[in-house]
């Protein structure tokens, strides 16, 4: 996922701002837009989204220290507009655990938002494209181009924001071990400020950014991540198809496995 | 086949008959799940009246979960009649709802607000009542259940019996006149068993509150019921009648995966060695009675 | 989980800050944030930091979590600094100030449960980003512990052993799977939890009162000056320089006497 | 203060000895949980010999379910010594996990696959058995537990009972010299109860498997039991002995919050009533025999 590990106090305010104004207008529109939707079932599935976003977040797949974030999962359960909202939360709960500043909460909403509106949209093309019965295919195929192409909209947040973009998590890498040995991590943090040297942050000369740098280190290490990714995205939603199939194909707020009752409609 | 404790309701007809105010009735409701599996909750029609405690029995997969469902306006009847106060709840469950109070199998999932005090005060704030009276019910509901220690703890931190003692507090702030319990006693240990039953029968008896609940534990149900269903499985009804009425029938039992209480078993196997042996007594008092009264009773001859 | 560890300080302790009133926390907050990040001199901000931390000691929090948690990004400031700052004055501005705006939230998280703090962005959000801010809350202890216990079946059942990373990936994965399944069939049941129970939108929680009035006047204040101080250093910038020692060498000394404080009263 | 039905084993040295090998010893462990609970598994010390089956009782909260999570090596006693198959489980859990067998209490968060075959198929995948003797090795579990017909059904659409069978055959597949039940029969109808008691039984006896149990279900305990533990709660371990010797202890029990089965509860007051009652039988079939004895004693005199 395309989270931006900015801390407070880093980029411009002008970014800032009209990250939130971004945010704000969508998180409103969203609320809107999923005003069909019957409340009492739409409550329940984003805040239980939300938290499987988090948790997921929250451990890592043993071997390698990568972990998941399913974005593209909530994306297809939740389609774009519960997909905004639920981006909001669990960017609001995680920067106040101080992963990435309380200022680019905007920002950092606009960014999953987007991952998951393009999850969606892309898994559903893929579906109609391969079938429901390579659901992984499609689930892989949408995970990957999803985050080439929120890693590009990065790419342009940090050409936005000039020289003072700095460290994201690339999507590869578990953000706690993103260390200065860390050739990944450091590699991406360091590229993107420095001009000819050797991307090693302890030898790092001050220097505005070179977004030309920046992006071909991520767009050469990042598929490494996006495909980590996309395997995990298969096998989850593979192995929800097979369990749930209505809830993957039509998205959880259309699937009911059973009628609701009597007093639908209470808005 | 099985004895009926009051001759079969037919309509609304006897719903004003007091004393006798037919609360929850279920007649002939299929039911068929998405994955194919049918429960068909016919055979004798289920009935409560008002401030009567029933207990469903049935094996695993029978269908009480389903019955209590369709009680709860949760699914609609493809066939078949359910009425709760007189009207269908799957169709028009909010003029109903007030009167009803649910715990459900999991109690963790039903716990929503972040703390005990809101979950408690959540009914009565959707209901709109205003603040300060939502305060004088939640505080007398964790009254009830002696629990106004928990107020302000959170539900997550909460051990198995305290959250289904929130959980029945949340149930009952609204007072209603129907509580519906699917397998309270789960994963409690005797004693806490035992205080609920307690605490459940006081209920009843106070507020003529009616109680419809599924349970596993056979032998809660003497302490407990004033009458019992015993579903099949696919849900057929095929016993109603008082606990001691119900176990009588040991071979219908049988047929439901239901083993008799432990006492109606003991005494059934009596009789079958000793024809003179007393008639099954459910609770360890009047079990200890009659076996006393039939040692003297052998004594003096 | 860290959100597990914040929680349980966050409902359980009982120190004067986490009896204050939420709003007071979330203003001393906004302002405190406001005056580091526009703050210029780095011995401001340190004072600022010191000033947190004492803050953090005097409420009894676990240090090893609070400090942890801040040091996070402070690493993520770090690089950027040693790559992008001029001289190593500006490298430290950075770092302290990410460092400070970070402890200022994780302080804030330990003093005061979630809900406590989504309840007043309730009144200024959509009613439907409020409510499922709340549920969120609840879900995440729930799924929490439902994944705990999935990966403790997973490697009783010899799962995830070492050397063999396809199938502990594959383990993790069905891990994940399940997971999903469960949160899908939970937010089912919640929805006839929610119907049972009469929800018709507007989830509430009940404000928490200030125990002690005139403690959150207190820190009112001392946020406002501390932003105060912030705004006069920036506008009055290099006149001010020469004293700047000023504010640390008080912060310093107040995050003695807490410690010393703390250590004699334990 | 109570019965001990053998030596206190002391080390290793009757591991050996053939008949009596102590497969799990829990001596005075302590626990102390993040948010400051405690459990001192102290008082007497546990122990399971093979081929026993031994149940552990006490009230919600006492920590059972810790001192589990003990014996599998899940948590790392802080103090105190755990010993199951000679080892430490806490740091040498992969010299012994072949060995163990294991369902927890919540079976539902044990379901990892989407269908049965793979899901008991799990274990042998991991140890990296070819296919092919997975295929017989699964075979061999869903057969001894009656449940071949569900191999390719969902695991979550499965009704509680048959969600159990499953974990269960998961559990046995890789044919375990030790099983650890989380409360096995929560849910479970007393039909479902009793077959999966024998099943127990029987795989105990072919196999000398080693059971450990924990179970609130009292009644059960009789029928199932070589031996019981008794905790109090904070975990103090207050009574252990064969299921007869411990029921007896009515007081240190009531202390425990255990109301004593009802058949023990039966005999004792039938004593308090007439002092020539017969000694506490546990089982129905010894209750009726002892019963029957005591009238025709009567008559005769
Ligand atoms: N959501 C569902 N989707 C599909 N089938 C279901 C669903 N819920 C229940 N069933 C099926 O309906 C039947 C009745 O289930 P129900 O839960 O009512 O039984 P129960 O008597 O409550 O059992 P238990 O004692 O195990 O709680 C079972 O065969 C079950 O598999
Ligand atoms: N993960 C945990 N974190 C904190 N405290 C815990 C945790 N697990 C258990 N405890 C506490 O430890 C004590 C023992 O709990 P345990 O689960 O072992 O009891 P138990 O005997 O299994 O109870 P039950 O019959 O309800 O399953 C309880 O006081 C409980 O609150
Ligand atoms: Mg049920
Ligand atoms: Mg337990």
């Amino acid at each position: 996922m395309s989270h931006i590990h900015i801390p407070d106090g880093v980029l411009p305010l002008w970014l800032v701002a009209a990250g939130w104004a971004g945010a704000l207008i969508l998180l409103w529109y969203a609320a809107r837009r999923s005003r069909a939707a019957e409340v009492r079932r739409k409550v329940p599935l984003l805040g239980v989204v939300a938290a499987l976003v988090l948790v997921s977040m929250s451990t890592e797949i043993v071997p390698i220290a990568y972990h998941v974030n399913l974005t593209v999962v909530a994306g297809v359960l939740l389609g774009p507009w519960l997909g905004a909202i639920a981006a909001f939360i669990v960017v609001l709960i995680l920067a106040l655990l101080g992963h990435g500043g309380v200022t680019v909460i905007g920002l950092n909403t606009l960014m999953i938002a987007a991952e998951m509106a393009l999850g969606w949209g892309l898994f559903r093309l893929f579906v109609r494209l391969l079938g429901t019965a390579r659901v992984r295919w499609a689930a892989a195929v949408s995970t990957v181009l999803t985050l080439a192409v929120t890693t590009t909209l990065l790419v342009g947040i940090v050409a936005l924001g000039g020289g003072a973009a700095t460290g994201r998590e690339t999507g590869a890498l578990d953000p706690n071990s993103l260390t200065f040995a860390n050739p990944f991590g450091g590699g991406v943090v360091a590229v993107n400020t420095l001009r000819g040297e050797a991307p090693s942050p302890a030898t790092a000369a001050p220097a505005p950014l070179s977004v030309g740098r920046f992006a071909a280190v991520v767009y050469t290490l990042g598929p490494i991540g996006w495909v980590l990714e996309a395997l995990v995205t298969a096998a989850v939603l593979g192995y929800a198809a097979r369990v749930r199939p209505q809830l993957v194909f039509g998205g959880a707020l259309s699937a009911l496995s059973r009628r609701p009752a009597g007093d639908e409609g209470v808005e | 086949m099985s004895p009926t404790p009051e001759s079969p309701a037919t309509g609304h007809d006897h719903a004003h008959t007091p004393g006798c105010e037919t609360i929850v009735r279920v007649s002939c409701v299929k039911h068929a799940y998405e994955d194919g599996a049918h429960v068909d909750l016919c055979g004798l029609e289920f009935t409560a009246d008002r401030g009567s405690r029933v207990a469903i029995l049935g094996p695993n997969g029978a269908g009480k979960t389903t019955m209590l469902f369709h009680i709860l306006g949760v699914l609609r009847p493809q066939e078949g009649v359910v009425e709760v106060f007189g009207v269908d709840p799957s169709r028009r469950w909010p003029e109903i709802r007030r009167k009803i109070g649910v715990v459900l199998q999991n109690v963790d999932e039903q716990l929503i607000a972040p703390t005990v005090f809101d979950d408690v005060a959540f009914s009565p704030r959707q209901y709109g009542v205003p603040e300060n009276d939502v305060r004088d019910m939640v505080e007398t509901a964790l009254e009830l259940l002696g629990i106004r220690e928990l107020a302000h703890r959170v539900p997550h931190n909460l051990s198995g019996g305290e959250k289904r003692k929130v959980a029945l507090a949340g149930a009952l702030v609204m007072r209603p006149e129907l509580l519906v319990l699917d397998e309270p006693f789960e994963g409690l240990d005797p004693t806490s068993r035992a205080s609920l039953i307690a605490l459940l029968a006081r209920l009843a008896d106070e507020r003529r509150l009616t109680i419809v609940m599924s349970t596993h534990d056979i032998d809660t149900v003497p302490d407990f019921a004033d009458y019992a269903y015993v579903l099949r499985q696919g849900g057929h009804i095929v016993l109603k009648g008082t606990p001691a009425e119900v176990f009588a029938h040991v071979d219908v039992m049988a047929r439901s995966n239901i083993r008799p209480p432990l006492l109606a078993e003991l005494f059934t196997e009596l009789r079958a060695q000793d024809p003179t042996a007393p008639a099954p007594a459910l609770t360890v008092p009047d079990a200890v009675a009659a076996l006393d009264a039939w040692k003297r009773g052998a004594e003096a001859k | 989980m860290d959100v597990r560890a914040i929680d349980l300080s966050a409902t359980s302790g009982r120190s004067r800050l986490h009896g204050s009133a939420p709003v007071t926390k979330l203003i001393a907050f906004g302002l405190v944030l406001a005056g580091v990040v526009v703050q210029q001199n780095v011995l401001i901000v340190t004072a600022a930091a010191l000033l947190l931390a004492a803050l953090a000691i005097g409420s009894r929090l676990p240090l090893r979590q609070v400090f942890g948690l801040a040091a996070y990004p402070g690493v993520f400031a770090v690089v950027f600094a040693l790559a992008a700052a001029p001289d190593v004055l500006t490298g430290a501005l950075f770092v302290m100030r990410a460092m400070s705006a970070a402890l200022a939230a994780i302080v804030l998280v330990f003093v005061t449960p979630y809900p406590q703090l989504f309840a007043p962005l309730q009144s200024v959000l959509p009613e439907i980003v409020g409510d499922a801010m709340l549920m969120t809350y609840r879900s995440l202890f729930l799924l929490g512990e439902k994944f705990e216990h999935l990966r403790l079946a997973i490697r009783l059942r010899s799962g995830l052993s070492h050397g063999q990373p396809v199938l502990a990936a594959q383990a993790s994965a069905a891990a994940m799977g399940s997971l999903v399944l469960y949160a899908l069939d939970l937010s089912q049941r919640e929805y006839d939890v929610l119907r049972l129970r009469g929800y018709e939108g507007g989830l509430r929680v009940s404000r928490q009162r200030a125990a002690n009035p005139a403690f959150d006047a207190s820190l009112l204040l001392a946020a406002f000056a501390l932003f105060a101080i912030a705004a006069v250093y920036r506008l009055a910038g290099p006149a001010l320089t020469p004293y700047s020692w000023l504010p640390a060498a008080v912060a310093l000394l107040v995050l003695a006497i807490t410690s010393l404080w703390r250590l004699v009263s334990r």
